[in-house]
């Protein structure tokens, strides 16, 4: 056993500190497909009773590398360790049945729901009432108990989905590796499930890989972020941050911060810089030094509208915040809010509900003044 | 089941090696005669026989190779090799039957009238007539090549000369399909006779003897080779017991018996 | 010489054509019969998978029935022809091109032939490409049906008779040879066989891959 | 020709007035699978011009719906036509060809990327370069160009789906019939995948069905909505007017209602009733009779809140404006707003923005005033 | 009558476990080289198929010159009896069983692998469900494999010899009955035959529907 310990050490030297935490870790994992190299990650990994919510553009590498931390697909290079443990082929079965894996696609078995469903038990050798009693009681909760007889093949998209979640549930894994899970369930179902799997997750203090497009999900699954572009890790952390701090203009661009200006960042004091776009010259909180390009960052949300020009009252002064003032130049519908977009010589995008926007009856043309706090406003460092 | 009656058995009889191989023509098998023969003769001797029914060529390479341990054959010169070469010891004659040259009862080619199968084939060759050969190297097949060199004519390549390559049975169809002559042994046609179209022009002739022998493959070469077991069967086959049971064999079903026994006879004594 | 080269080709020509003519009747009716759903379909494949047993001695001699001039086309004059082995050949070949087949498409996703109609496939080209999605099956069916008649002997005896120059092709050439116990020529005749199957599939698996790089 | 119209109206009478605008229409449409009645729907149409979202919860039979329009399921019963044309088999291809289907499964056929969005064109015999600069246009505005040559199997779902979409748009159809076209598709590439989609359907007129779970997509793109629950057609009708005035609970509920109250109708005068919500007293517009149970539905983003007891001022009088006062029991981050639980007696949920939410220092626990329009609280009779 | 039992239950057991045993060596190979993506895999396919083309004569042949008392396993004295039927029967179904399999096997999705494995399925439990999502292909390979040892007569010829009471089998009685020109008997051994093989194809094919209504 010692032995063992002292050969894991020595094929892949993790830190003592994330020793204890990490289950499941990848470092220098490249993969190959179809020979392209689709991921290239230097160091990755989940902790125990962590959600880690990977998003990124179509064709990013995401369920690459869900596959690569299933032990599904050999990488061309990299380590993988599970619970401190070197995964090699020969460990890699006993490992995986540690996983509940959920590919995007179901993949249902030619058999019934039930069957289904219990597969995963099955081969850990798991049969009998129990495994009936728990498989129920998951089709329970996922809602598709009626549907247990059924055969695979005749369930709508959803159901089959459904399904697919339940057969990874049901076995209680130590991680839960879900590759959009929720993408074909219906509104009101999703909302539950997402609660439902919040709480699980919480409850058991299991570890979960999720990949979602859904960056709402992924803020309220997660309890980190990781976002891949290209193959690559572009940047990992606390999903707040990561929505209101893109660490480049690509994971800005992807995470929905609308409003991205180019500008000089020219003085920094006390960590306030200065810094001005076209002829505004607008406040931000930063760790950038000064005398640099840098990208102005704005989620649409961080930006509040008040018209102008209707005898309105002096907007009340708060500390460090930027205004400027322009003219509506669209007006967009998107669910519950409305995209206003301004053009202040540069265009700015404010995200208003329904409601004010009736209420104040933002139309296009309109001149109105947009306002945002110097910590709303994140700087990205460009080269020059 | 087999292996423990056979334990059991050998152990009663004590033959030391009780299976006996016997390679034969496909024509004694056809005929039915040894569905009658090799039963008796394992009742009476203990011994149990594998017949392996395969051209005349196929068993006299059996019988070379050591691969059976005695042959029941019908192609005289081949036979002969065989012993020169010594292969085989204790040649002996077990019956024979004859050859008829067979053909459509019309006989385009006018044979019936000829008298001996040499002159018969000279006419089907000057009449261009349909004649059928094995062409599969059968004892039969080399009684025909003999008849034809007695003629005086070599069919091969002639368009009207068809080699079917095929048992007697098969020959005999595609020579009745065709309305073309061919040569055959008599108890495969008495067998088939009422399947075809043909009628027997040419018998009789002494040329057509068709003799069968018993030939027991040399031990000394084949060290394997189940000596005392073919030495039993052609024992039997020659004696009182094997030679009634071939003398009266077919009698019942057809006008005449299918073979003749020759038991201790000489080549000499059956022209 | 040129016997061998005569038999080798007759032989290839009759099997391919047999072969061609069995997969122009089986696959139609193998797609037939794994896309529709009628009650008495489970009846219907085990009456073709059985025809896979069918031994070639017995198809042989049913195709003897009806070209022996005693038969009701004898007058036809094909027994003893290679159209003769041909006919039989079809009879054998054509069960295991339509069993294979039915089940290599039976078991593409039911949900293909709705997108392919979706996309406004007629039913001939909803066919064709079902049958593109199921190549590897289809292939392995053609194969196995090539390989069934190019193999067997029973038939081509039966109707062909094996008449020398006409009708001998390689397998009945092979049972003489062994008949006549001239093993070697046998074994160098199985030779030619084998190595023309191993051409004829080898072209047809490298195109099959080609299309399939994984 | 004559003929055919005159048969065609007495095997399909469909009135003058739809006549001219139906391009596509069900009548008593019932369809069974796996022995089971999935569908059964009185009357559906798609007009020209018109794009009808349809939503409706898993397994209600929303794709089964599209498969029967498009001729692909033989219904039980039903008459389904097309441009006034009752459909037969005979007819159903020509019609089909006229259709541009996207199933929810990709369904890629096998073979390279290019070939697969060709194969729509193939089948109506257009080949060649006009059909390979069709194609490649198509690849280019779903961003996938660089894909064209790579196998099918090769994609990732995003991908897949892409090419799905691009093979049914390359056609150019009259009818688009969509099933979940963007639920693998990121979250950048959708908006802008909506966006175009929207303008690619209005500047063709193309009439389009679309089948979707995200109700913000079907209230863009939908210039109707059909709600389909439990295989009937349960509401139609303008999305807003859907999504604000649902028939019934159930509709309520899928569609986002979080506020549901069982109240009582006391009395109505000029078209605005007054309801009781237990001890409350609310006012709505209502074209029901009084006396009646009703239950009154409130979307989030309809309800504003306003911190109490902290010296607020107070709140500007607005007519026909209801109010409750209450205590915050929950906040929920739910994408970019926030949703607030506040206990009036009866449970309320407004939508708040996340800067809202900071500003107003909303925590659970807190006394808050919570209003409403009357306008904005729809009643649905109840039994009773 | 007693002879007729003994033939058809001899064919039966021969055929049965010739068939069995191809199963078990076609199977898991099939399932190998579909699931397997080496360089030369085209290659052995090709020569996987190229086995379906191989004559029961040769490969009677091929087993004789094993069996024989001069080949190398002369020793065993197996020549002439029902194991050298079942040698020589393998080697003519193991080519059809494999092929056809890895074809079938080779035509699922290649994720259902990933997903599988993905639920914990060992090697062998993945290998399993897999055989059980290519049922349909994998029944056919079956018959067609069964098919093709029940109807094969010229290595059970060969190595079996033919013995009445001892290596007749169904297909040898046909050919016997047929060279002495009894039709009527072979057709009636043919007719057992096709029955036997009827039955067999009867029971998979309606377990195989069983399990999958549409
Ligand atoms: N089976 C495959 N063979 C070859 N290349 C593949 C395969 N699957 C995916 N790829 C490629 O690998 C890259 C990463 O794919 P992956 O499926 O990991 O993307 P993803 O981030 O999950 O995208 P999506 O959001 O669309 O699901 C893509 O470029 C894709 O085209
Ligand atoms: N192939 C099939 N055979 C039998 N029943 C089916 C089949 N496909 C779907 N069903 C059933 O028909 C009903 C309607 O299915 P449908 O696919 O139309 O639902 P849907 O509204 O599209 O759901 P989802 O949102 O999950 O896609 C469901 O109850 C489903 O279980
Ligand atoms: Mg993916
Ligand atoms: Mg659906």
């Amino acid at each position: 056993m010692s032995v063992r310990l002292f050969s894991r050490r020595t094929a892949f030297p993790v830190d003592s500190g994330e020793r204890t935490s990490a289950l499941l870790q990848v470092r220098g994992l490249v993969v190959e497909r179809g020979g392209r190299r689709v991921l290239d990650i230097g160091q990755f990994s989940v902790r125990r009773a962590e959600t880690v919510a990977v998003v990124g553009p179509n064709g990013a590498g995401k369920s690459t590398l869900l596959l690569a931390m299933a032990f599904l697909l050999r990488p061309t290079r990299g380590e993988l360790a599970f619970d401190g443990t070197p995964v090699t082929p020969r460990r890699s079965l006993a490992l995986r049945r540690r996983i509940g894996l959920v590919l995007a696609d179901p993949l249902l078995l030619d058999t019934t729901v039930r069957k289904n469903v219990a597969s995963g038990l099955r081969f850990r050798g798991v049969r009998g009432r129990q495994a009936g009693l728990r498989v129920d009681e998951w089709l329970d909760r996922l809602g598709i108990l009626a549907l247990r007889d059924r055969h695979a093949r005749e369930l709508s998209s959803g159901e089959a989905q459904r399904v697919s979640l339940a057969r990874a549930l049901v076995l209680d894994p130590e991680v839960l590796l879900l590759d959009e899970p929720f993408a074909s369930v219906d509104v009101a179902a999703r909302a539950q499930l997402v609660d439902d799997t919040e709480r699980l997750l919480r409850e058991t203090e299991r570890a979960c890989l999720l990949v979602t497009h859904d960056l709402d999900e992924a803020g309220r699954l997660g309890s980190r972020m990781a976002v891949v572009v290209n193959g690559r890790l572009r940047q990992e952390g606390a999903p707040q941050e990561v929505l209101a701090k893109p660490v480049d203009p690509e994971v800005a661009a992807f995470v929905g911060v609308e409003t991205r200006l180019p500008g000089r960042l020219l003085s920094v004091r006390d960590g306030l810089g200065t810094v001005m776009v076209q002829e505004h010259r607008v406040e931000a909180v930063t760790s950038l030094s000064p005398d640099r390009n840098v990208l102005c960052c704005l989620r649409p949300e961080d930006v509040t509208l008040r018209p102008l020009g209707r005898l309105s009252p002096p907007s009340p002064l708060t500390s460090a915040r930027n205004r400027l003032e322009g003219r509506i130049v669209n007006v967009a519908s998107k669910g519950p809010l409305v995209h206003v977009t301004v053009d202040c010589g540069a265009l700015l995008v404010a995200a208003v509900t329904k409601t004010s926007t009736l209420e104040m009856g933002l139309r296009p043309g309109d001149r109105v003044e947009a306002s945002f706090k110097a910590t709303a406003l994140h700087l990205i460092g460009l080269p020059g | 089941g087999g292996t423990a009656s056979s334990t059991s058995h050998s152990a009663a009889r004590a033959p030391a090696q009780r299976v006996v191989i016997l390679a034969t023509t496909t024509s004694t098998q056809d005929s039915g005669l040894l569905d009658v023969v090799v039963p008796a003769f394992e009742k009476a001797s203990g011994y149990r026989v594998k017949t392996v029914a395969v051209g005349t060529g196929q068993a006299l390479k059996m019988g070379r190779q050591g691969n059976a341990d005695v042959l029941l054959v019908h192609a005289p010169a081949s036979e002969e090799t065989f012993m020169e070469d010594g292969y085989g010891v204790d040649r002996r004659i077990v019956a024979h039957n004859y050859f008829y040259v067979v053909g459509p009862a019309s006989d385009p080619a006018g044979i019936k009238s000829a008298g001996t199968a040499a002159a018969a084939f000279r006419k089907i060759a000057a009449s261009r007539s349909t004649f059928v050969s094995r062409g599969d190297g059968s004892g039969t097949e080399t009684k025909e090549l003999a008849i034809w060199s007695k003629a005086g004519t070599s069919p091969k390549g002639r368009s009207w000369y068809l080699q079917s390559g095929q048992g007697m049975g098969a020959t005999l169809q595609i020579a009745s399909e065709k309305g073309g002559y061919t040569l055959t042994d008599n108890a495969t046609f008495l067998t088939s006779a009422s399947k075809l179209e043909l009628t027997s022009l040419v018998e009789k002739d002494p040329f057509l003897l068709n003799p069968y022998h018993v030939i027991s493959v040399n031990s000394a070469k084949w060290p394997k080779v189940n000596k005392a077991g073919a030495k039993a069967f052609a024992d039997y086959i020659t004696q009182s017991k094997g030679q009634s049971l071939i003398a009266g064999f077919g009698g019942d079903e057809y006008d005449q018996p299918l073979f003749v026994a020759d038991a201790g006879k000489s080549e000499t004594e059956l022209k | 010489m040129d016997d061998l080269v005569q038999i080798t080709l007759l032989s290839l020509g009759v099997s391919g054509l047999a072969t061609a003519i069995s997969l122009l009747i089986g696959l139609p009716l193998g797609t037939w019969l794994a896309l529709s759903t009628f009650r008495s379909r489970g009846l219907v494949l085990s009456v073709v998978n059985t025809g896979m047993a069918l031994p070639p001695v017995v198809a042989g001699l049913a195709v003897a029935f009806l070209l022996w001039r005693s038969g009701p086309l004898g007058d036809l004059g094909l027994i003893y022809t290679p159209s003769a082995i041909v006919l039989a050949e079809v009879v054998i070949a054509t069960p295991v091109i339509l069993g294979l087949a039915a089940a290599g498409i039976g078991q593409l996703d039911p949900r293909l032939q709705l997108q392919l109609q979706g996309l406004g496939a007629s039913r001939w080209q909803t066919i064709w490409w079902l049958w593109r999605e199921a190549r590897l099956s289809l292939l392995a069916a053609l194969m196995a049906g090539f390989g069934s008649v190019i193999s067997e002997v029973g038939a081509a005896m039966m109707v062909g008779g094996n008449i020398s120059g006409q009708t001998r092709v390689l397998t009945t050439a092979i049972v003489l040879d062994v008949g006549r116990g001239e093993f070697g020529s046998a074994v160098a005749l199985a030779g030619i066989l084998l190595a023309l199957a191993f051409l004829i599939n080898g072209v047809l698996t490298w195109a099959q891959l080609r299309k399939r790089q994984h």
